[in-house]
């Protein structure tokens, strides 16, 4: 039996969850976590169909990129998240109104 | 010129190497790895200097008066030309690297005691080792090119050690002063050398003045225009280096280094480089050349002899003594004396040398006696000297035994080289007409005015009383002279200034070593060449005795020490002055115009230009501003005004556009699917 | 489901061994300190105070679990044992002896990497769940310091996985001995392949390596905590970093960690440069020394007083150096120990594609 | 950089060999020798420097100023001692005998018993004066200097050998002599008022 | 039903179970720390689906590297988080304001399984014909390097200069001078 199936509903729950987080959450950080967790699923896709793909390997490959974006995405977004929050003192991307000082 | 040279003559050439290259390594250790003020650094220059001695003893023992060694290799090549670079050891070669290492030796011994103390000990004896090394490369290499080099690192050594005490404004003004003057003697002999190489095609000098060489055949025989003009820049170089007239103003103003220095370089060894350089070239040298090198040589000697007269400052003295007899040798290289010439080269340098670490020593004792006792008085002043013989008897016998030498009194080396360098030079003038007899006359003349001048000092210096008030020296109870390192290479040096060194027989010079070793350029003569030294050397004591009466017993007032003869001598015949204010303010004037010129005629026109282009941009700024402008204020105007309409549609929550886009996306798929 | 048996034995036994080498470990590092200080350390428990840590941890065991109040429990309770699964799991891959591996992995030293630095999480929790600034400075500090290097010791690892193309720590052990059939070069010229012994270990293979190994060793003090690198705890600034709020079993599983950490980077510097279980004895002409002393018991032996000599090291190091300033530490790390790693990583390319 | 790295790797390894240089001298233990001897101090450059202190000891000059011993035969209780203290240890209460008790060794005639003679160590700080002031150096300093004890009680050293009822006994003795003094005098006065 | 499908499903559990508590914890860094847990689990199906050194990587990027540092900006920036951590409210993971967020993201979800459903991955044809061809192995990991360096060198290049602004990018944003926004 193939889990190809299941692990596309597991990564389907994931990035679900991952919608959930980034419309409900009033938190800079937990936002990003939500995109890391879609991204994560998507990449457990990429994972899933790489594994019958042995020649190229372009699932892993790819999953390796993309987990190297990510991790630079979210060094950037941190950066950016501590400079608004030097600026605002809060990180609720909601109450980041105000354009210039 | 390539001899085949045997295995003993190799590690001759290899041995005369490793003698001219110690002290460039003392140099180099000293400057970078010896500390400040260390010990080790008079120790180690010392050394190597010593090892130098003991190599050109060596080296000049398996040269001197055998055939000469020359070692070459390819230096680099320019087109089809090839610079050829190696070492040609023939007598002269050998007799100068033996003697510059024999006078320096003692002259670091002293160093080292005369030093002490001192806040740059170590950059003061890495500064001699340089000269050293310089100095002996200078009278190996057989390369023109190399030559002048060494000639140029000789002189920047020298600019070194005058300015050693760079802290000290008249220091300064020296050395740049010896810096500027050699400059001029610089820049003719590099004119000499291009000369020479447009001529010969070549620089080494053994093809150029060896044997059986280029130079010696041209100049009796196709004497060109050229080679004269070269022959004359050589000349000036040596002039420049060996402080002739009229370039000889830097030598006593070069005083200002460190005495040890002005003995060194100053009198015995640098100054000599000069006459050096006429020996190497001296065949290029055609007889209107020689004549004026015999004339300047005699100008030069009898103007230094009569302005170190009058003077009062004790190194001055022996400084101006220092450029008469480099005139004497000078004129004997003029006069085709060319053995003697080099004969009183080697004996001078001894007895100036000594003459200057006495010098050294009793301005020491002047500076003591001056701390002591609190005085603002020069140290240097003769006038403040007096009745030293009694403290420093060491000095005293010494510096008796370096003046006789001057003076040329029997039983000494100076007797020996200055008589025949008279003999040869009344040999010289004879049947050529009275004209010429003016040279050897006045070779005389500057012969007795030595005797003057030098008994002056000496009797100034150690007779008598001391020129300062209520302090008589012979008071003193302490012990003088209690280093033996700076009395005992005096001592040394006095033994050198006697005849045993340089012949066994006291009263005949061509006896002489030195004179065998060299194909002399006149003939002998026999015609009153013994009456002649007798004579002088009678004069002479006359002289002396003169300036005893003078100076010591306070007779004989009726001599004037005012009027224009004195005043002429005591400001050195205004030469310096001359140069001042003529030479100098030439130059002023000339700059003061170009700058004139610079400010209202290049500036303006740059002005006028610049006015003309801050015209222009107004206008254009003009048009920038109002017409430019408006047209882009027009167009922002419209875009501000349609922007803040469409702002409305924008709040900037990303989690806004998100939930829309994820709402479309659903009702996409619902009216895809179900539709 | 026999070999899941066999998988719970390994584990337990690799357990013990954390725990008797900490055991033994503690005692020595009194011992060590104590001589270098001129003092005599604990002589009372025991011959020789040999005993003295098992009374510390009887002691321990036997100590109340204390939990601050305004702690966040969950964490704080966790925190020690991610602490020491992290280091513990990465003994797994780890192997002893020719053939004698716990798990047989393709990317074993990959892994490790990876695995050890979940210890990071683990202290991050510890000092967030303790509510204390000193804790939570220590965290910090402590997790500044292993991210920071992590790099210069990446950095080495590469530049011997470029020179043994392997990341399976079983074969870079193989190939430094007898046993690997290959010829292997001492310092890229002389071939020792079949003489083995300590010329062909991989920090003779290439000589940039030895500076490698340095580096490594560095990195590798920081990462455990170990002073000078030992900010994270500095006891004059911050009483003891992340761990001032644990007692009893907690603090006690922190103490094990750390001891287990300081083995496993010993055994892994072991095992990528100073040839793993191979014997440093070679094979010099008819006696065949290295091929006597291989072999599984010759494997263990090795591979454990190699690993104990560096710790031996580690400790001696401890009781010498002053501890870094905080910007002296991050100094060194980047402007020194980065770019020189990197050096290495572009030599051992270069050494890969010419001289190998 | 460069230099600065070269004097650090030296610094370093300077470091770790001195400390090897110990950790390997650690099998010389210190020789438990007296302040006096001439390579005391030398003594502790060497090895080890532990003193494990209840099997080993370091020898103490016999003149020690550690412990007060007080010799009762000779003391008279005159209480200069007590006043003297700077912190105020010893804690004396005298009793007047009824004539005189004794001699000491130099010859001090005794007169009063010493009912209490406590001395605190626990707050005495080894000034010795009360050494000084005594008149018949009864109280002296002892080279004892290991008083470890259980209870803070025991830090309080009591010399005086009387029991209280033999201390009760000579107060009623004493007072009784008085009360007969008084008496006397009374009887005397009351004879001379009658006998005016 | 053998041990290896236990694990996969007890990982797939884990990791949305800890997702969901991720989403629905009020404590941010527990749910930091729960984040932890789910990228493990992950990790664990990338080694279900052979891909061991992406499930290694995926430890040493995001346990190491990115949680780390998300913690460490977290704990220089959130203060109001830190004080409500010490007055928790209840644990309201349906709260009216976030029905809306909810709902779009269960209706999506119910999209997404329906599209799985439909595509029934399973039968796509490469797949089966991979599968009968050449069974996937395990040792791919020398292969995943050649590939890197050949087929894949122009993305690789360039991920790692992207890897590099945003390197210098996060240096240069995250800097303590002071700069007009």
């Amino acid at each position: 039996m193939s889990m190809l199936s299941d692990f596309m509903f597991i990564s389907a729950g994931l990035f679900c969850i991952g919608i959930y987080i980034v419309l409900s959450k009033r938190n800079a950080i937990q936002i990003l976590i939500g995109i890391e967790l879609m991204i994560n699923a998507a990449i457990l896709n990429l994972v899933a169909f790489g594994k019958y793909d042995d020649l190229a390997n372009s699932g892993q490959v790819f999953a390796l990129f993309a987990i190297v974006l990510a991790a630079a995405a979210v060094a950037v977004a941190l950066a950016i998240i501590l400079n608004v929050y030097r600026q605002y003192k809060t990180i609720d991307p909601a109450k980041v109104e105000r354009l210039k000082d | 010129m390539e001899t085949v040279l045997t295995h003993s003559d190799i590690s001759v050439i290899q041995l005369a190497v490793t003698a001219v290259v110690l002290p460039f390594v003392a140099f180099l250790l000293n400057l970078f790895i010896v500390p400040r003020q260390s010990k080790l650094s008079g120790v180690l220059s010392g050394l190597a200097i010593g090892a130098s001695l003991a190599l050109s003893v060596f080296v000049f023992f398996e040269v001197w008066n055998q055939p000469a060694l020359h070692v070459q290799q390819i230096w680099f090549t320019v087109g089809s030309t090839q610079i050829r670079l190696g070492i040609w050891l023939n007598n002269l070669s050998v007799l100068m690297l033996l003697l510059v290492s024999a006078i320096a030796l003692p002259v670091h011994v002293y160093s080292i005691a005369y030093m002490k103390g001192d806040n740059h000990y170590t950059r003061y004896f890495a500064y001699l080792s340089l000269f050293c090394f310089a100095m002996l490369a200078l009278v190996v290499v057989d390369n023109l090119l190399l030559l002048y080099a060494f000639w140029e690192m000789v002189g920047f050594a020298s600019y070194l050690l005058i300015g050693f005490w760079f802290t000290r404004e008249k220091a300064i003004q020296a050395n740049k002063k010896a810096f500027l003057m050699n400059r001029i003697g610089d820049v003719a002999l590099l004119t000499g050398i291009m000369l020479v190489y447009t001529h010969y095609d070549t620089f080494d000098i053994v093809t150029l003045f060896g044997d059986h060489s280029l130079a010696t055949a041209a100049a009796t025989a196709t004497a060109t225009k050229s080679v004269t003009i070269a022959g004359l820049c050589f000349l000036a170089g040596a002039v420049a280096k060996s402080a002739q007239f009229p370039l000889h103003t830097w030598l006593p103003d070069a005083m200002e280094g460190p005495t040890s220095v002005s003995a060194l370089i100053h009198a015995a060894t640098m100054v000599a480089a000069g006459i050096f350089l006429l020996g190497r070239v001296y065949p290029l040298f055609n007889t209107e050349v020689l004549t004026v090198i015999a004339i300047v040589g005699c100008f030069t000697a009898f103007m230094a002899a009569t302005i170190a007269l009058t003077q009062t400052d004790l190194k001055r003295i022996l400084a101006y003594s220092t450029i008469s007899q480099l005139g004497y040798m000078m004129m004997a290289m003029g006069i085709g004396a060319y053995s003697s010439a080099l004969f009183h080269l080697a004996t001078h340098a001894f007895f100036k040398c000594l003459l200057f670490l006495a010098a050294g020593v009793i301005i020491h004792e002047m500076q003591h006696l001056k701390r002591k006792h609190r005085l603002h008085i020069d140290a240097q002043n003769i006038n403040n000297m007096g009745g030293l013989r009694k403290i420093m008897p060491v000095t005293f016998i010494t510096c008796c035994v370096a003046a006789l030498a001057l003076i040329g009194f029997p039983l000494t080396a100076g007797c020996l080289s200055k008589d025949g360098i008279l003999i040869q030079g009344f040999a010289w003038a004879e049947g050529k007409g009275w004209a010429y007899s003016i040279i050897p006359i006045g070779a005389v003349l500057t012969s007795l005015l030595t005797a003057f001048y030098i008994g002056r000092l000496m009797f100034k210096v150690f007779f008598g009383e001391s020129g300062l008030e209520g302090i008589s020296a012979d008071s003193e109870p302490e012990a003088h002279e209690e280093n033996p390192l700076l009395y005992l290479p005096m001592i040394l040096l006095a033994l050198g200034s006697l005849f045993p060194l340089f012949s066994l027989n006291p009263l005949k010079f061509e006896s002489a070593w030195i004179v065998k070793g060299f194909a002399d350029m006149v003939n002998k003569t026999e015609s009153s060449g013994e009456l002649v030294p007798f004579l002088i050397s009678a004069l002479s004591v006359c002289v002396v005795l003169i300036a005893y009466g003078v100076y010591v017993r306070q007779k004989l007032q009726w001599l004037k020490f005012k009027g224009v003869l004195f005043n002429m001598s005591y400001n050195q015949w205004y030469i310096d002055t001359f140069y001042n204010g003529i030479i100098v303010r030439a130059v002023v004037g000339l700059s003061r115009a170009a700058s004139w010129f610079d400010t209202y005629v290049i500036d303006g026109i740059v002005k006028l230009i610049a006015g003309t282009g801050l015209v222009l941009s107004r206008i254009s700024a003009w048009i920038d501003r109002y017409i430019i402008d408006g047209i882009i204020h027009s167009i922002t105007y419209f875009v501000k005004q349609a922007g803040n309409f469409i702002r409305g549609f924008q709040t900037g929550r990303v989690q806004g556009y998100l939930f829309t886009m994820l709402i479309i996306v659903l009702a996409l798929y619902i009216l895809k699917t179900f539709i | 489901m026999n070999f899941y048996f066999t998988y719970i034995l390994v584990a337990l036994g690799l357990f013990g061994f954390a725990a008797v080498f900490a055991l033994f470990g503690i005692y020595a590092e009194r011992k060590v300190s104590a001589f270098i200080q001129d003092r005599l350390g604990p002589t009372e428990t025991g011959k020789y105070g040999s005993l003295q840590t098992i009374a510390d941890i009887i002691k321990l065991i036997q100590k109340e679990l204390i939990v601050p109040s305004a702690a966040d429990k969950i964490l704080f309770v966790l925190a020690p044992f991610i602490i020491f699964v992290s280091v513990y799991m990465g003994f797994a891959a780890l192997p002893w002896a020719p053939g004698l591996v716990p798990a047989k992995l393709n990317i074993g030293l990959f892994y490790i990497f990876a695995i050890v630095s979940v210890e990071a999480l683990g202290i991050l929790m510890a000092g967030w769940g303790s509510n204390n600034k000193y804790s939570l400075l220590g965290a910090m500090r402590s997790v500044a310091q292993i991210i920071s290097y992590e790099i210069p010791a990446g950095f080495a690892i590469i530049s011997v996985v470029m020179i043994t193309q392997t990341l399976n720590l079983q074969d870079i052990a193989t190939q430094q001995g007898v046993l690997s059939g290959e010829s292997s070069r001492f310092l890229g010229f002389i071939d020792v392949g079949q003489a083995g012994g300590i010329l062909a270990w991989n920090i003779f293979r290439a000589p940039h390596l030895i500076v490698a190994f340095a580096i490594y060793f560095i990195a590798s003090l920081a990462e455990s905590n170990r002073a000078p690198f030992d900010i994270p705890e500095a006891e004059s600034e911050l009483v003891s970093g992340f761990h001032t709020e644990y007692t009893g079993l907690g603090f006690a599983f922190v103490f094990l960690a750390e001891y287990s950490m300081m083995f496993l980077v010993s055994m892994l510097g072991v095992i990528l440069f100073l040839g793993a279980w191979n014997t440093p004895l070679p094979n010099i002409g008819p006696a065949h020394l290295a091929d006597y002393t291989t072999g599984t018991v010759w494997g263990i032996i090795w591979i454990v007083l190699k690993s104990l000599l560096l710790v031996g090291v580690q400790m001696w190091i401890r009781w010498t150096l002053p501890r870094f300033r905080v910007d002296q530490l991050m100094n060194l790390c980047w402007k020194v120990l980065t770019p020189l790693a990197l050096l290495c990583m572009l030599i051992s390319g270069v050494w890969r594609l010419w001289l190998m | 950089m460069a230099k600065s790295g070269a004097i650090g790797l030296k610094t370093v390894f300077g470091g770790l060999f001195l400390t090897l240089k110990h950790l390997f001298a650690s099998k010389k233990r210190r020789v438990m020798d007296s302040v006096k001897s001439d390579n005391y101090f030398t003594e502790q450059n060497r090895g080890t420097n532990t003193i494990q202190y209840p099997s080993q000891q370091l020898p103490v000059p016999e003149v020690g100023r550690y412990q007060l011993f007080v010799e009762m035969d000779d003391c008279i209780v005159c209480d200069l001692c007590a006043k003297i203290c700077p912190v105020d240890c010893i804690d004396i209460e005298a009793i007047k005998a009824t004539e005189a008790i004794g001699q000491t060794s130099d010859g001090t005639t005794k007169r009063l018993y010493a009912a209490k003679f406590d001395i605190d160590m626990a707050k005495c700080m080894y000034c010795g004066l009360c050494t000084v002031v005594c008149p018949t150096e009864c109280i002296t300093m002892t080279n004892q200097y290991d008083k470890s004890v259980q209870e803070l009680d025991l830090l309080t050293y009591k010399f005086s050998e009387m029991d209280p009822a033999l201390a009760e006994e000579k107060r009623r003795l004493f007072d009784e002599q008085q009360a007969e003094k008084q008496a006397a005098k009374l009887a005397a006065m009351k004879k001379k008022e009658n006998g005016e | 039903m053998n041990i290896n499908q236990v694990l996969f499903y007890v990982m797939g559990f884990t990791a949305l179970a800890s997702a969901l508590i991720v989403a629905a914890s009020k404590n941010l860094v527990r749910s930091v720390f729960m984040f932890f847990v789910t990228l493990f689990a992950l990790a664990g199906l990338y080694v279900f689906a052979l891909a061991d050194f992406v499930a290694v990587t995926q430890i040493v990027i995001y346990v190491g590297g990115v949680l780390v540092l998300m913690l460490f900006a977290f704990m220089l920036s959130n203060k109001e988080t830190l004080n409500s951590l010490q007055n928790k409210t209840g644990n309201k993971f349906i709260a009216i304001n976030n029905m809306a967020a909810l709902l779009a993201a269960g209706l999506f979800l119910v999209i997404l399984v329906n599209a799985i459903i439909k595509a029934r991955p399973d039968g796509i044809v490469w797949i089966q014909h991979a599968q009968r061809v050449n069974p996937p192995r395990t040792d791919n990991l020398g292969n995943i390097g050649v590939n890197l360096m050949t087929n894949y060198l122009l993305p690789f290049e360039v991920i790692s200069i992207i890897l590099m602004m945003a390197l210098i990018g996060a240096v240069h944003l995250s800097r303590k001078e002071e700069h007009k926004l």
